[in-house]
C-alpha cells in the first residue's frame, strides 16, 4: 500500500511533530554549546595552546561551567536604557536563529505504520523565502540592542552591523537565485531531492550538487552569510578592540549568553542551509542526518579556521566588497546561468 | 468559518486606522507609517479578494503596490531627512512656512 | 477689390500695428503721423460704402464675405461672415471718420509711451469695425470682447488720477455682461441646431432671425443679451462705470468711448436682442422704456450739478443715449431712424465736446467750471466752435441734434410710449439748461482768472480736426435725407421682421412650446 | 504553461508603449550622462532631454489612429492617449526650456532634474494610455514619486523641502484611497481591466453587492480628485505650488494635472459608465465648489505664484464642468482645455521664472510694479497669458472655455454653465490686478532682475504662439480633440 | 496549509520559552547590587559624555535606501527564477531588461558615491 500523508491522522501528526521539534531543538542547543568549546580548543591548538583544560577531561565541561557562571551573574540594565527593547533584543536575535532550522530537511521520508513521515519540521514550498525572512529578522535584534542600551559603542555597533547585514543579505539573496533557476523550486526538500541525481544527468559518479554547477554562487553565499552573522573576518559589530564588543557592550549575564548562543546558532543554521542548497543536504553515503551533520561540522570547522587565520577587514573594505564586488558578481552569475540554460535548451 | 467579508472588514478597519493616524498624528515618521498601514490594508483586501475570486490579478497588483510603496518609502524618508536637516524637527506642525 | 473691401478696412489697422512696431519708440512725431495716415487710409477705404446707392433700395446685407473659420465636426461651426446693411453702414463710416480726428487730437495730449497708445488705437479700430460688420454671433462676440482690452489699457495707463479704479470698473462691468451673453449665444445656437438651421451656417444671425423660440425661454435669453448691451449703452442702473471711465480716460479715449463704443450697446439691441427675441422685447419694452426715461432725466439732472466739464458731458451722454433707447423701443420707423441718426449725432457732437474739453484741459490742466469764465474774449474761434457744438448737442433746429430728438419723440408719441415721451421731452429742456448754463459760465462773464488771460486760441491743427465735425453737424441738420434714404429700408425691414415674427409667434407658440420643452428638459 | 508563454509573447506589442518606452530609455541615458559629466554642467543634459522629447513626439504622433493594444489590453495607444501624450510632451519641453538657467541660478545644477522630468512624463503617458487600473496606478506612481523629488529638489531651501514633504504626504495619502477604490472594484467585478469592469457591470454578474461598487467609485474618484486638485481635496496645491521650484510648479499645473484628467475621464467614462448618473451629479457639485474656492481665495493672494496656484484650482474646476457634462463635446473639451491651459499657464510661469531673482523673491504683486515698462517683452507676454487665463478672446483660454461650456449647455446644464462664466468673471478681478501692477503702477526701485536667456525666452515665445494659435484658429486642434474620444 | 505552518508556530513557542526562561530565571537567581556607576553606560571607565542617541552619518541611511530598492528587485527575481526554464528565451529577455534597468540604477548609485565609505 502506498503511504499516505500524516495530515489525515492528527494525533500521530502532532506526536511526530513534537518529537521532531524536540529532537532538533536539543541537538541544536548541544551543538551550539559545544561549538564554543570546539572553537576554543581548535583555535588554541592552532596557536599552539591547549585551550580550556581544567573543567572536566580536556575542559569538556567548560561550556556548562560558562553557562552556569553567566546564569548566576548579576543582570544589569543600564539606567536610561529603554527597558523593554533592551530585554527584547537578545531574543529577537536568538529566536529567528533557532526557528530557521524548521525548514531544513535532515533525511529522506520514512514510512511509519503506513504513514509518510518527512524528516523535516515543516516542508514549506517557499522554504528559502522563509529562511531569508528569518535572516532579515536577525538584524532587528542587533539594531535594537545597539539602540536601546544607550551607549555610544552599542549604537555604533548596532548601526554598523545593520548596514552590514542588509548589504550582505542582498548578496546572499542574489547568489541563490541562480540555484533556483536550476532547481525550479523554492522548497529545500525538493532541492535536496534534485541534488541526488547524477551530475547534469550525465556524470553518474558525481551527485548533482549545485556546488558543481554554481561554484560562484556557492562562494558568494558562504561569504555573504559569514558577513550576515558577523563572523570573523566580518565581525566589526562586536569588534572587541575598537567598539568594546559593539552592540552587546552593556549586556551581561544570561542576556549576553543569548547573544553568544545566537551567534553560534546562526553558524549552524547557515552551515545547514549552505549544505542543503549546494552540497546535497542529507544525501550521502551514511544515513541522512549523519551526512548533514558531517557537512555542518565541516562548515563550522572552516569558519573557526577562518577566525584563527584572518584579520578583521576595515569597514570601508567590508562595504566595498559587499556592494561593489559581490552584488555585481551575483547579477553576472544570474545572467551567465540564464544564458547557459537557454543555450542548453 | 472565516469568509472573505471578515478579511474585508479587517482591512477596512486597518485602512480607517491608518487614515485616522494620518489626520491626527503629528510626527512625520508616524504619519508616514500610517500611510504604509493604509497601503497594506489595501493589500490585505486585494489578497483576500483574489483568493475569494480565485484569480491572481489581485496578488499581482499587491506585488506592484509593495514595490511602489518601497519606492515611496525611499523618497519619503529622503524628503523627511532633508527637512530635518534644515529644521531640526520632524513635527508636521513645524511644516508651516507656507500656510498649511 | 470691393468683394474684400470690408476685410481690408477692418484688418488694415492690424497691418498698421505690425509696421508701427518697427518705428523707434522715441520718434513720436513719426509714430503719430503714421497712425494718422493709417486711419485716414481706412477712412478712404470705407468711403465707397458711404457713396454706394445700393443701400437706398435694398434692406439686405452687402459687401458680404463668407469663409469657414472654425469647424468642429458636428459640434459647432463658426464662420467668418461679415457684411453691412443700412443699419451698420453709418456706424462703420462714423467709426472710420472719428478715428483720424481722435488720432489728430492726441498730438500734444499723449506724451508717455506713444507707441503703445497708437498701437492700442489701431487695435481698437479693428475691433470696433469688426463688431459692426460681423454677421456671425460668435465673430461678433470675439470683436466685442476684443474692444475691452485696448480701452482698458488706454484708461489705465494714460488716464487721470483715479484711472486704475475707472479702468478695472470699466472692464469688470462690460466683461461680466458679455460673459452672460456668451452663454445665451451658445444656447441659441443649440436651439437653432435643434430647429434645423443647417449646421454650416454656424452662428449666422440672419438664420437666427428666423428662429421661433418659446416666449418663456426668450425672456431669459433676452435678459442675458439685454443686460450685456445695457451696460454698454449705458442704461440707468448700470451706467455708473461711464462717468468714471469718461472722466479718467485721456481725451482720445473719451472721444472714442462716447462716439463709438456706446453705440455698440444700442446697435446690439437693434441688431441682436430685439430681432432675436421679439416676444421678450415686447414684454420688456415698458420696463426698459422706464429705465430709458429715467436715464434721460437722471442724466440731465446730474449733469446740471457737475463741477467738472468732462463729467458734465459724460452724464449728458447718459441722457442722450436714453433718447436713443427710447427711439428704438418706439418700434416704428420714426423711432428707429431717429434712434439711428441720434447715435451718429451723439457720436459727432459729444465727440466734439470731449475734444473741446480736451483743448482747454491741455491749456489749463483743469476742467473745473469755476476755474474758467470769459474765455470768449480770449479765444473767439474756440468760442464759436464750442457754441455750435453746444447747440447741436442741445438739439437746436438746423443742427443734427434736432433731427434725431425730434424724430425719436415723434416716434414715441405715435407708439404706445407717448407718456414716456412726455417725460422724455423734459430731458430736452434740461439739456438746454445744463449745456447753456455751463457754456455761459465758461465762456462769458469777465475774464477774472489770471491764468486764463494768456490762453492761446485754437491752432491750425485743432481747427482742422474740428471742422469736419462741424460740417456734419450742419449736414445732418440741414439735409438728413442723405442718411435716412440709406438706412430706412433696412430699418423698415427690421421693424417688419420683429413685428411680423411676433405676430407669427402668437399662432405657432403652442407648437413651439412642445419643442422647447424638449430643449428645456 | 507553454501556451501561456506564447500568449504572453503575442500580447506584448511594444508599439502600444513605444513613446513612453523611448522616453524612459532617454531618462536613463540622461542619468548616465549626468553621472559621467562634470559637476554643475547641465546645459548639454537639458538638450539631450529635449532631443529625447522631440523624438518621442514624433513616435507618439505616429500613434494617431494606430489603436495599438498591448499587454493583454492593459495598455492602448489610441487617439485619446496620443492627444494627451502631445500635451505632456509640450509641457515637458516648455519646462525643460525654462529650467536650465533657473536651476543654475538657484544653485542646484543637477542632471537628475531632467531625468525625473522625463520619467514624470512617461508616467503621465502610462496614465493616459492605461486601460487597466494596474497600468494607470503604475503610471500615477511613477509620475508622483518623481514629482515628490522634483518638488523637494532644492535641498537647502526650507520652502522647497516643505513643498516636497506636503506633496509627498498628501500624494501618498490619496494613493491609498485610489488603491482602496481599485480593490473594491476588483472585488465587485473580479477584474482590473477597464473594459472588463464595464462588461461586468453591464452583464450584472458582480461578485459582491453593488454598494461596494459605489464605495469603490467614490474612493477612486477621491484619489483622482486629489491629483487634479479639486476642492475639497485642494489643500496641498497652493503650498506645494508656491514652494516648489517655479518650472516644476508650471509643470505640475499642466502635465500631471492633464494626466490625472486623462485617467479620470477614461476610467469613469469607460468602466463606470453604468453609474454615470451618480458621478455626474457628484461632479456637478464638486466642479462648482472647486471653481468657487479657487477663484474666491485667489482674489486675496498677493504672491503671484500662489495666486496662480489657486487659479489652477479654479481651472481644474472649469475642466470638471466638461466632465460633469459627460457628453462628447464636454469630454473632448477637456482635452482641448488641458492643451490650452498647458500653453497659457506654463507661459505665465515662464515669465515668473524670469521675473524673480535668486531665491524666488519679488514674486509679489508689489514686486511687479511697473514690470511692463522695465521688461516690455515679458510684460506683453504676461498680459497675453493673463488674458488667456481670463478667457478673453482671441486667446486659447477663451476657445477652451467656450468648448467646455458648450459641452455643459449641450447637456442642458445651463446653471452650471452660468455659474462657470460668473466664476470666470470673478477671476477677471485678480488677473487684472496683476496687469494693474505691471502697467498702471510706477516702476518700483530696481530689483536686479534676472537677465533674459535664450531658452526661457524660447519657451515663452512658444507659449505665446500656442496661445494665439489656439485662440485664433482653434478649429484643427478642436477637431483633433473631437477625434480623440474613444 | 496548517500542517506546514503549525510546527513552526510550536517551534517559535519553544524557542521563545527557552530564551525567556533563561533570562527570567537568571534574573531571579542572580545577585543584584545596582549602583549609579554600575548602571551608567560604559565609556572606558570615564563618566559618560552627552547622550548616545545622537545623529549618525547619513551614509548608513543611503545604504538602507539602496537596500530597500535592490531587495525588492530581488523579490521580483524569485518567482521568475522558479518558472525561468518554462518561460524560456522570452522570460530571459524580460528579466534581462529588468536587470538592465537595475544595473543603470546601480551604476548611478556607484558613480554618485552612495557606496563610498570614509
Amino acid at each position: 500500500m502506498t503511504p499516505v500523508s500524516l495530515s489525515n491522522n492528527w494525533p500521530l501528526f502532532l506526536t511526530t511533530m513534537i518529537v521532531k521539534i524536540l529532537v532538533v531543538f536539543v541537538v541544536l542547543i548541544l551543538i551550539v554549546a559545544y561549538a564554543t568549546w570546539v572553537e576554543r580548543k581548535v583555535i588554541g591548538h592552532m596557536q599552539t595552546r591547549l585551550g580550556p583544560m581544567e573543567t572536566g577531561w580536556h575542559g569538556l565541561l567548560q561550556p556548562i561551567a560558562d553557562g552556569l557562571k553567566l546564569f548566576f551573574k548579576e543582570d544589569i540594565i543600564p539606567s536610561q536604557a529603554s527597558k523593554f527593547t533592551f530585554v527584547l533584543a537578545p531574543m529577537m536575535l536568538l529566536v529567528p536563529a533557532f526557528i530557521t532550522f524548521a525548514v531544513v530537511p535532515f533525511g529522506p521520508d520514512i514510512e511509519i505504520g503506513g504513514y509518510l513521515v518527512t524528516q523535516q519540521i515543516a516542508d514549506l514550498n517557499v522554504g528559502v523565502l522563509y529562511v531569508l525572512a528569518m535572516a532579515g529578522l536577525g538584524a532587528y535584534g542587533i539594531v535594537l540592542a545597539g539602540w536601546s542600551s544607550n551607549s555610544k559603542y552599542s549604537l555604533l555597533g548596532g548601526i554598523r552591523s545593520t548596514a552590514q547585514m542588509i548589504s550582505y543579505e542582498l548578496a546572499a539573496g542574489l547568489s541563490i537565485v541562480a540555484v533556483f533557476m536550476l532547481a525550479e523550486t523554492l522548497s529545500l526538500r525538493e532541492i535536496v531531492m534534485l541534488q541526488r541525481e547524477p551530475l547534469w544527468g550525465v556524470v553518474d559518479f558525481l551527485p548533482n550538487w549545485y556546488v558543481f554547477s554554481q561554484p560562484l554562487a556557492f562562494g558568494l553565499f558562504v561569504v555573504a552569510s559569514l558577513a550576515e552573522i558577523n563572523r570573523v573576518p566580518f565581525d566589526l559589530p562586536e569588534a572587541e578592540t575598537e567598539l568594546v564588543s559593539g552592540f552587546c557592550t552593556e549586556y551581561s549575564s544570561m542576556k549576553y549568553a543569548l547573544f553568544f548562543m545566537a551567534e553560534y546558532a546562526n553558524m549552524v543554521v547557515i552551515s545547514a542551509i549552505a549544505a542543503t542548497l549546494f552540497l546535497g543536504g542529507w544525501s550521502g553515503p551514511f544515513p541522512g542526518f549523519i551526512n548533514l551533520l558531517i557537512k555542518i561540522f565541516a562548515f563550522m570547522f572552516f569558519f573557526i579556521w577562518l577566525r584563527a587565520t584572518f584579520p578583521r577587514v576595515r569597514y570601508d573594505q567590508l562595504m566595498k566588497l559587499g556592494w561593489k564586488i559581490m552584488l555585481p558578481l551575483g547579477l553576472v552569475n544570474i545572467a551567465l546561468t540564464a544564458v547557459v540554460v537557454i543555450l542548453m535548451q | 468559518m472565516v469568509t472573505v467579508y471578515h478579511y474585508l472588514v479587517l482591512s477596512a478597519i486597518l485602512f480607517s486606522l491608518g487614515t485616522l493616524g494620518v489626520l491626527t498624528r503629528r510626527n512625520a515618521i508616524v504619519v508616514f507609517m500610517c500611510i504604509e498601514l493604509m497601503l497594506n490594508a489595501v493589500n490585505l483586501s486585494f489578497i483576500s479578494l483574489s483568493s475569494f475570486l480565485g484569480n491572481v490579478d489581485g496578488q499581482i497588483f499587491v506585488f506592484f503596490v509593495m514595490t511602489v510603496a518601497a519606492a515611496e518609502a525611499a523618497v519619503g524618508l529622503a524628503l523627511i531627512i532633508a527637512f530635518y536637516r534644515n529644521k531640526e524637527s520632524i513635527e508636521v506642525d513645524e511644516v508651516s512656512l507656507l500656510k498649511w | 477689390m470691393t468683394d474684400h473691401l470690408l476685410s481690408l478696412m477692418t484688418f488694415f489697422p492690424i497691418l498698421g500695428i505690425l509696421f508701427l512696431l518697427f518705428i523707434p519708440k522715441d520718434n513720436e512725431g513719426l509714430l503719430k503721423s503714421f497712425t494718422l495716415v493709417v486711419t485716414l487710409v481706412v477712412f478712404l477705404i470705407s468711403l465707397p460704402l458711404a457713396f454706394d446707392d445700393v443701400f437706398k433700395n435694398s434692406a439686405g446685407f452687402h459687401y458680404t464675405e463668407f469663409a469657414e473659420w472654425i469647424s468642429v465636426g458636428n459640434y459647432f461651426q463658426m464662420n467668418y461672415n461679415i457684411g453691412v446693411d443700412g443699419i451698420s453702414l453709418w456706424l462703420v463710416v462714423l467709426t472710420t471718420f472719428i478715428m483720424p480726428i481722435t488720432v489728430l487730437s492726441t498730438w500734444n495730449a499723449v506724451e508717455k509711451n506713444v507707441k503703445g497708445f497708437m498701437a492700442l488705437m489701431l487695435l481698437l479700430e479693428t475691433a470696433m469695425l469688426g463688431a459692426f460688420i460681423s454677421l456671425d454671433l460668435f465673430l461678433f462676440y470675439i470683436f466685442w470682447e476684443l474692444m475691452l482690452i485696448p480701452m482698458y489699457f488706454m484708461i489705465g495707463i494714460w488716464g487721470g488720477g483715479r484711472r486704475i479704479y475707472a479702468a478695472v470698473k470699466f472692464f469688470l462691468y462690460t466683461a461680466v455682461g458679455s460673459l452672460l451673453m456668451l452663454v445665451a449665444i451658445i444656447y441659441v445656437y443649440y436651439m437653432a441646431a435643434q430647429s434645423g438651421v443647417p449646421f454650416e451656417n454656424g452662428f449666422s444671425i440672419t438664420h437666427f432671425y428666423s428662429l421661433n423660440i418659446a416666449p418663456e425661454l426668450q425672456t431669459w435669453l433676452f435678459l442675458a443679451f439685454a443686460f450685456s448691451f445695457a451696460i454698454k449703452v449705458p442704461m440707468f442702473p448700470v451706467h455708473t462705470w461711464l462717468p468714471d471711465a469718461h472722466t479718467e480716460a485721456p481725451t482720445a479715449g473719451s472721444v472714442i468711448l462716447a462716439a463709438i463704443l456706446l453705440k455698440m450697446g444700442t446697435y446690439g439691441y437693434l441688431r441682436f436682442a430685439m430681432p432675436l427675441f421679439p416676444d421678450a422685447t415686447f414684454k420688456f419694452i415698458p420696463f426698459l422704456s422706464v429705465l430709458a426715461v429715467i436715464g434721460i432725466i437722471y442724466g440731465a439732472l446730474v449733469a446740471m450739478v457737475q463741477e467738472d466739464v468732462k463729467k458734465l458731458v459724460a452724464y449728458s451722454s447718459v441722457s442722450h443715449l436714453g433718447f436713443v433707447m427710447l427711439g428704438l423701443f418706439a418700434m416704428n420707423l420714426q423711432g428707429f431712424s431717429g434712434g439711428m441718426i441720434q447715435m451718429i449725432n451723439h457720436g459727432i457732437s459729444t465727440g466734439a465736446l470731449f475734444l473741446i474739453v480736451g483743448f482747454i484741459y491741455e491749456r489749463r490742466h483743469t476742467r473745473l467750471i469755476v476755474e474758467f469764465g470769459g474765455l470768449a474774449k480770449q479765444m473767439p474761434i474756440f468760442a464759436t466752435i464750442f457754441m455750435i457744438v453746444t447747440l447741436s448737442s442741445i438739439g437746436l433746429p438746423g443742427t443734427n441734434g434736432f433731427v434725431g430728438e425730434f424724430l425719436i419723440l415723434m416716434g414715441a408719441f405715435e407708439s404706445e410710449l407717448r407718456w414716456f415721451a412726455v417725460f422724455a421731452t423734459s430731458g430736452v429742456i434740461f439739456a438746454a439748461v445744463y449745456m447753456l448754463w455751463m457754456f455761459q459760465r465758461v465762456m462769458f462773464g469777465e475774464l477774472d482768472n489770471p491764468a486764463n488771460q494768456k490762453l492761446k486760441d485754437l491752432n491750425a491743427r485743432e481747427i482742422a480736426l474740428m471742422l469736419p465735425l462741424l460740417l456734419f453737424v450742419f449736414w445732418i441738420g440741414v439735409c438728413p435725407n442723405t442718411f435716412f434714404e440709406k438706412m430706412n429700408p433696412a430699418l423698415d425691414n427690421m421693424i417688419q421682421q420683429i413685428k411680423g415674427k411676433q405676430m407669427a409667434q402668437v399662432e405657432i407658440v403652442d407648437t413651439t412650446v412642445a419643442k422647447n420643452d424638449y430643449l428645456l428638459k | 504553461m507553454e501556451n501561456l508563454v506564447q500568449d504572453a509573447i503575442q500580447n506584448v506589442n511594444m508599439a502600444a508603449i513605444m513613446p513612453s518606452f523611448i522616453l524612459v530609455l532617454f531618462g536613463m541615458a540622461v542619468m548616465m550622462v549626468t553621472v559621467f559629466s562634470p559637476k554643475g554642467k547641465t546645459a548639454h543634459i537639458s538638450w539631450v532631454s529635449i532631443a529625447g522629447l522631440v523624438i518621442t513626439a514624433f513616435v507618439a504622433f505616429g500613434g494617431w489612429n494606430a489603436n495599438e493594444v498591448g499587454f493583454h489590453g492593459s495598455v492602448v495607444m489610441d487617439n485619446f492617449a496620443t492627444f494627451f501624450n502631445m500635451t505632456f510632451i509640450v509641457a515637458a519641453i516648455l519646462t525643460i526650456l525654462m529650467s536650465d538657467d533657473y536651476i543654475q541660478r538657484e544653485g542646484y545644477p543637477l542632471g537628475e532634474y531632467y531625468a525625473l522630468i522625463l520619467f514624470t512624463t512617461a508616467g503621465a503617458m502610462w496614465m493616459a494610455s492605461g486601460t487597466d487600473l494596474l497600468t494607470i496606478f503604475l503610471g500615477l506612481e511613477v509620475l508622483s514619486v518623481s514629482l515628490y523629488v522634483l518638488a523637494g529638489m532644492f535641498r537647502n531651501q526650507l520652502r522647497s523641502n516643505e513643498a516636497g514633504l506636503k506633496y509627498f504626504f498628501l500624494g501618498a495619502f490619496s494613493t491609498g484611497f485610489l488603491l482602496y477604490g481599485v480593490a473594491l472594484l476588483f472585488g465587485v467585478t473580479g477584474t482590473t481591466n477597464l473594459q472588463g469592469i464595464a462588461d461586468a457591470f453591464a452583464s450584472g454578474e458582480t461578485m459582491l453587492d453593488n454598494s461596494m461598487a459605489v464605495a469603490g467609485m467614490i474612493l477612486l474618484g477621491t484619489g483622482f480628485l486629489f491629483k487634479i486638485a479639486a476642492a475639497p481635496f485642494h489643500m496641498w496645491t497652493p503650498d506645494v505650488y508656491q514652494g516648489a521650484p517655479t518650472p516644476i510648479t508650471a509643470f505640475m499645473s499642466a502635465g500631471p494635472k492633464a494626466a490625472a484628467f486623462a485617467a479620470f475621464v477614461r476610467v469613469f467614462s469607460v468602466s463606470l459608465e453604468s453609474m454615470q448618473v451618480e458621478w455626474t451629479s457628484m461632479l456637478w457639485i464638486l466642479a462648482v465648489l472647486t471653481m468657487i474656492v479657487g477663484n474666491v481665495i485667489a482674489i486675496s493672494q498677493d504672491n503671484i505664484k500662489r495666486m496662480l496656484a489657486y487659479s489652477s484650482i479654479a481651472h481644474a474646476g472649469y475642466a470638471m464642468v466638461g466632465m460633469a457634462a459627460a457628453n462628447e463635446i464636454g469630454l473632448s473639451g477637456i482635452l482641448f482645455y488641458m492643451l490650452a491651459y498647458t500653453f497659457m499657464n506654463m507661459g505665465a510661469f515662464a515669465v515668473l521664472v524670469l521675473a524673480g531673482k535668486k531665491g524666488e523673491e519679488n514674486l509679489t504683486l508689489e514686486g511687479f510694479s511697473g514690470f511692463g515698462y522695465r521688461r516690455p517683452f515679458l510684460g506683453v507676454a504676461m498680459t497675453i497669458f493673463l488674458f488667456s487665463l481670463m478667457g478673453i478672446p482671441p486667446t486659447a483660454g477663451f476657445a477652451g472655455k467656450f468648448y467646455i461650456f458648450a459641452g455643459a449647455l449641450k447637456a442642458d446644464l445651463v446653471w452650471l454653465a452660468v455659474i462657470g462664466v460668473l466664476n470666470s468673471a470673478v477671476s477677471l478681478y485678480y488677473y487684472l490686478r496683476v496687469m494693474v501692477y505691471m502697467y498702471f503702477r510706477d516702476p518700483s526701485e530696481d530689483f536686479g532682475w534676472v537677465k533674459m536667456n535664450v531658452a526661457t525666452t524660447a519657451s515663452i515665445i512658444l507659449a505665446i504662439v500656442g496661445v494665439l494659435l489656439l485662440g485664433i484658429l482653434p478649429g484643427p486642434v478642436m477637431e483633433l480633440a473631437k477625434l480623440s474620444l474613444f | 496549509m496548517l500542517d506546514s505552518y503549525l510546527p513552526i508556530l510550536v517551534l517559535i513557542g519553544i524557542a521563545l520559552a527557552f530564551a525567556l526562561g533563561c533570562v527570567v530565571l537568571s534574573g531571579l537567581v542572580g545577585m543584584r547590587k545596582p549602583g549609579k556607576v554600575k548602571l551608567s553606560p560604559y565609556e572606558c571607565g570615564l563618566p559618560p559624555v552627552g547622550t548616545a542617541r545622537e545623529k549618525f552619518p547619513i551614509k548608513f541611511y543611503l545604504v538602507a535606501v539602496a537596500f530597500i530598492v535592490f531587495d525588492l528587485e530581488v523579490v521580483f527575481m524569485y518567482p521568475w527564477s522558479v518558472v525561468f526554464k518554462k518561460l524560456g528565451l522570452f522570460g530571459a529577455a524580460t528579466m534581462g531588461f529588468f536587470i538592465f534597468v537595475l544595473v543603470i540604477g546601480f551604476i548611478y548609485d556607484w558613480k554618485k558615491g552612495a557606496l563610498e565609505w570614509e
